[in-house]
């Protein structure tokens, strides 16, 4: 057990990958030498040589594209897109290629690549570098799509997104790269497409992903001040989204608020709410509530404390939710 | 390549379809050029590889050269002959309902027979959706090929049997799978090839580009093979280039070639040449094989809208087959009874194919939930449960 | 009045355009001599020239980043994507180009761009050709997203949505191109972005559009037979989405099924389902029920009928939505 | 271009690293090639334009020349000066904290004053985010350029207003926006250029080869300004390309030149020759100006990670400023007075800079909601009026 923070996890997880399968390889735009913007990746073409960790051309189709190819013969990529905002060149090879060659092959093809993304906000950065475009994945058959909130998941989801046999979108949640947590690399991992209640309570359920987890968890003790009892679920894996566990959770609380920095309108909590509202139809006491990004562009950086889901914007969906 | 070389040359408009018409091969390279210093160093030799003439009459070339038995030529017209007709039959299938659609290699041959009979086995391709002579020399079952065209399946067959790719729609993203998968040969130090196979449409695709900057990086044993059948769809080839496509290659760092793409042998010679070029690390080559797409776009196209009779009667004095056809009988290393017996296994050919897609079962329904994901996804398997549910309630309402 | 099919009355429509305001040009692949490869601009490079019909190189983000710049110089351009399954390469300069632009130079700078795109299955054709990706886009803040069911609104909207100077995705249901309707090129149009009740009804509301409308209308005729009153609303617009209009047909109706091709999971549908709940939570009497394409690619065509959503299902889930 | 004249060749490693520190301008065109034909038909003249030796010696070119008046000279030195002077300035104010970010175009001067000066009024430039130079050129306010990386707007000034095109962060896609717009230019009848500034790394993208593709086609008036400074970000140029950029052109069938980015005056002669050329209606063109990030990447980044200090120093001793300066002083076209009225000059333009930024105003939270869509928008106006809503809560429950 140590403690380290999300971004050495990842580093560490990396590494440990590297050293098990010689047929994984890293790729992407600075990952090298510099070890990545955020140095993700730091040391790690030093100790496995520029064969295995690859300094990509400035080109997101490229990295993509070359990546199925690499998979194609056998190897396992895990490809780095540098930020959010720049996986888009990237998007058709991700859409009609990467999430279809399973399916087009009837099964002969697989391709386990994963596809590492730094998203979300609340890092004062410029344009196209705090967004969070996993919603376009998530509706996207033929993908996995997972985001750890935490060091330990970190660590352990990307091994095992990594071993998975289909292509994952692996979303970081950037703004929480500091953040340290334990992680035992001895430990049994909680399987990867599963949701955890991270926080138990009795009057209303919060379920969140990625850079949010801290904020619901903060938005549970406050509450808690006020008299409610508030469980929060982290989701932790967006497709396939675990609904047994989120529904099992407001089947107890009756009330449910979802909150992520993504745009709300088609964000992850439309389907959840939707879904959710299904399954529970005769339990719900309020409407499913959405806390999330509107729908405009990221601000900027100046502005982004305003447009993120915070503390008081979550407390405001719970004191709603709560007042049906 | 200097400034001055290519300095503002562009294609004279029209003067692919003229030169075209005529027979002649010479490109618009060293045409006439407005407002810019034009192109010195003019190359010496023709710019175009050709080792057997339209009419048939063996040539010599300084560069590439070609030694192949009888049995070889002869390989090479069954080949064609079978292929052509093969897809006549796919064709004639879509006209009968039989198939949704067909793409036409009509015209095509040699470039597909010359190029795919160039490789090894252990070589690795990355077919458009019209390889359909490559997919032979492969030795992938061409009802393999029309189940796609059917619409019982995406492709479906598996490309390390034959190492024979899946076709791609999405024009040119192929390209960079084969240059991934090329750096992966290289990663283990295998001496195979990679050959990625597109269109001069294709050319203009971001994804192309892309290919070719990374195979140059990484110096990667791939072949891009542009078939420059002078249409994408509707529109010719001076909608995607303005100047010959082989010399976007000089431009990224490697060579580019273009050869005859309606000669067999030169194709061939071209192919094999790049490929030792290739396996031997010096990284990626382009070769642009100048042919012409004889039939439609597809089933679903009408060209009469945009070409004219006059070119494809141009062309059909270049046919492939006839070619060969001539040089054999030159050559005295086919006979009226060799030639009778390819016709005869290319009706049984065109029979089996027939049969084949006639007796070809549709998928069930459920199969739309297989294969989505290798490892099993909670919404499949809760819409697959849900639909088997759904679609038992009419067997129970009706009473089966 | 003239009956017309959609195909002709976006021909017209786009004649139209190209009469009246000298700034407008047509470009796309094919779009020239051939007509569109649905004879969409049959004729009109013939009339208006090879200037203001423009054949592209085949490049979709060419053809999207090139529009820009066009609207940029004040040019209004209509751009055509051959089919659905190939905007994907031209996703980045949509969702990064196309979308932000305006609110980058805080108003400063309209790109009046309309980008069409054929949609939808059913028509037997090979993989890529058949997709809805509508969601995509709706989820992206800074498009607009509409779609007609018929001849008249695929006239006038393509008109309207020419006009106006955000820009457009206008998604064409190509598997109606050839159903007849009315067009009135003397009408005053509705809004753009307004729904429309094409069959009134008091027990229960199916929203569509596109493609669906006219499966919708059967359902909702042969809902009559068994005694049921189904109301239809058109969407027409994707987004912005026309709640109000919405959420007055189910406070009427109490119950709710929405049907759309592309995937269920964040389609359309869930959106609604989520924003109609919250409106109309004392209202409903049904959980909003959603009918749609699979978590799956769009199947080969032979699949396809059991793939998309027909009157059967259709019919299906307004049953379960009536028998809560 | 033909096939042997770039046939297999590539950069030897590291030879551009070596070159540079030697000071030496030679290319790795014709150095060393392997399992290839070397190349034939090298260069007589150097690949390199330049009229201003790093030393500062005035020197001719076969081709390009430049006759300034000293009016002039002097011009460029202000204009470089007071360039380096406001980036460094705002690098500063980026350790004050009072930037979230800066991109210096440290080294680049002489690229972007050089080119920018030769811009009529009505060209128009699509920048990247580095081409404070350029902008300065142009007469937008250094201000303007400050406020998307305090982070209060994300560009928001006019483009029309100076024919100087918002900062585009996703590399490359400004070069299609480009080539759209001398699409429209030349159906104006207009004589205008467009240029598109884009840097070694972006040369890898699919849009700037699409854009080059369409500009090719359409034979659009633009030109391609490819900022080489030699890394993006943390890669050296030999991860984008194996042979020198300029020559990417040809194989899309227009000149390319590589010009000295560190000279000012070869910048401006390259630049107004190119522009001659566009607006003649040549079609486009493709400058290389060859110059050297001399900064990190941006405030965010540690260049001591991936470079050397002896790279720098190399580079140092070719400054485009000192290089000018000794010119003007060995013309005798400046003295003392003029430099330090400079120096002056940019201690208060620099002093305008701290003050403006220091003073910009945070935008109110009320702005997220506008100017996303021109005609309005429903889920906007819900949105917003929610939002205000929840505002006025905390107003009301703090009671103000
Ligand atoms: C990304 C993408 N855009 C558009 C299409 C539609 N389309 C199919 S084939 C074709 C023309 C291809 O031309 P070319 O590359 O020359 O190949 P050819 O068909 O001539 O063999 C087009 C535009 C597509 N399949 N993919
Ligand atoms: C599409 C995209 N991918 C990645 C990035 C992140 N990024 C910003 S600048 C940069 C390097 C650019 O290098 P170059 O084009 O040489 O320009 P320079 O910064 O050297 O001026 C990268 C990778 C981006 N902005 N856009
Ligand atoms: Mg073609
Ligand atoms: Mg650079």
């Amino acid at each position: 057990m140590t403690a380290m923070p999300i971004v050495k996890a990842i580093n560490a997880s990396l590494r440990t990958a590297l050293e098990n399968d010689p047929k994984v390889v890293i790729m992407g735009e600075d990952v090298g030498k510099l070890g990545g913007v955020f140095r993700v990746t730091d040391g790690l073409q030093k100790d496995f040589g520029d064969d295995r960790v690859i300094d990509t051309p400035l080109a997101e189709s490229g990295i993509i594209g070359t990546a199925i190819g690499l998979a194609l013969r056998g190897y396992r990529p895990v490809a780095e897109i540098q930020f959010d905002g720049f996986i888009f060149p990237a998007f058709d090879q991700i859409v009609t290629q990467l999430a279809k060659m399973h399916a087009r092959s009837l099964g002969k093809v697989k391709l386990p690549v994963v596809v590492r993304v730094p998203y979300g906000g609340g890092i004062g950065a410029v344009e196209h570098h705090s967004e969070s475009p996993e919603a376009y994945f998530a509706h996207t058959a033929g993908l996995k799509v997972v985001t750890p909130a935490n060091s330990a998941d970190a660590y352990w989801m990307l091994q095992q997104a990594i071993q998975s046999d289909d292509p994952v979108l692996f979303f970081e949640p950037k703004a929480r790269y500091y953040d340290k947590g334990e992680v035992n690399a001895d430990a049994i991992p909680d399987p990867l497409h599963a949701a955890r209640v991270v926080a138990e309570g009795s009057d209303l359920t919060i379920a969140t992903y990625g850079p949010l987890v801290k904020v619901a968890l903060e938005a549970a003790t406050a509450a808690a001040e006020d008299g409610h009892s508030v469980e929060v679920v982290d989701l932790r894996s967006l497709s396939p989204l675990d609904f047994d566990t989120l529904q099992a959770s407001v089947e107890r609380t009756g009330r449910l608020v979802v909150a992520h920095e993504a745009p709300v309108f088609l964000g992850l909590g439309a389907e959840i709410a939707a879904r959710i509202t299904e399954r529970c139809f005769y339990h719900l006491q309020s409407p499913v509530l959405r806390v999330g990004g509107f729908h405009a562009p990221y601000p900027p950086s100046r502005l982004e404390d305003e447009y993120l889901p915070d503390l008081d914007r979550v407390l405001d969906a719970v004191d709603r939710a709560l007042a049906y | 390549m200097t400034v001055e070389s290519t300095a503002g040359a562009r294609k004279a408009p029209g003067a692919a379809k003229k030169a075209a018409a005529r027979g002649s091969t010479k490109t618009s390279g060293s045409t006439k050029t407005r407002g810019a210093r034009a192109a010195r160093n003019a190359p010496a030799k023709p710019e175009i590889v050709q080792l057997l003439t339209p009419e048939g009459k063996r040539v010599s070339h300084p560069e590439y050269s070609i030694d192949l038995t009888s049995d070889e030529l002869r390989g090479l017209y069954r080949d064609m002959v079978l292929t052509r007709r093969f897809d006549g039959e796919a064709a004639a299938l879509q006209r009968q309902g039989e198939l949704g659609l067909w793409a036409s290699l009509l015209g095509q041959e040699a470039a597909q027979i010359g190029s795919g009979r160039a490789l090894r086995d252990d070589d690795y391709v990355f077919p458009t959706y019209r390889e359909h002579g490559v997919a032979w020399c492969r030795g992938v079952d061409p009802l393999n090929l029309c189940g796609m065209f059917r619409g019982v399946n995406h492709g479906g067959w598996d490309p390390n049997q034959n190492n024979f790719h899946l076709y791609t729609i999405v024009i040119g993203s192929q390209t960079l799978h084969a240059t991934g998968y090329a750096m992966g040969v290289q990663k283990d130090g295998a001496d195979s090839a990679v050959i990625a196979y597109f269109g001069d449409g294709a050319s203009s695709q971001g994804d192309v580009n892309e290919a070719f900057t990374f195979a140059a990086v990484y110096n990667a044993p791939v072949i891009f093979f542009c078939q420059n059948n002078q249409w994408a769809i509707s529109e010719p080839t001076d909608r995607q280039t303005r100047v010959p496509l082989y010399q976007r290659a000089g431009g990224f760092g490697f060579p580019g070639v273009r050869v005859d793409g309606n000669d067999v042998l030169a194709v061939m010679a071209v192919t094999r040449a790049a490929l030792e070029h290739v396996r031997s690390g010096n990284g990626p080559m382009l070769i642009e094989a100048f042919t012409y797409r004889m039939g439609a776009h597809t089933t679903s196209d009408d060209p009469t809208r945009y070409r004219h009779d006059s070119d494809l009667a141009a062309w059909r004095l270049k046919d492939p087959i006839t070619r060969l056809r001539t040089h054999l009988t030159d050559l005295d290393a086919a006979d009226q009874a060799f030639f009778d017996a390819v016709e005869k296994e290319s009706d049984a050919l065109a029979k089996r194919v027939r049969e084949g897609v006639r007796s070809m079962p549709d998928p069930g329904a459920m199969e739309m939930f297989e294969h989505i994901y290798a490892d099993g996804h909670a919404l499949v398997d809760e819409e697959r449960a849900a639909f088997a549910e759904y679609q038992s309630s009419f067997v129970d309402s009706e009473g089966h």
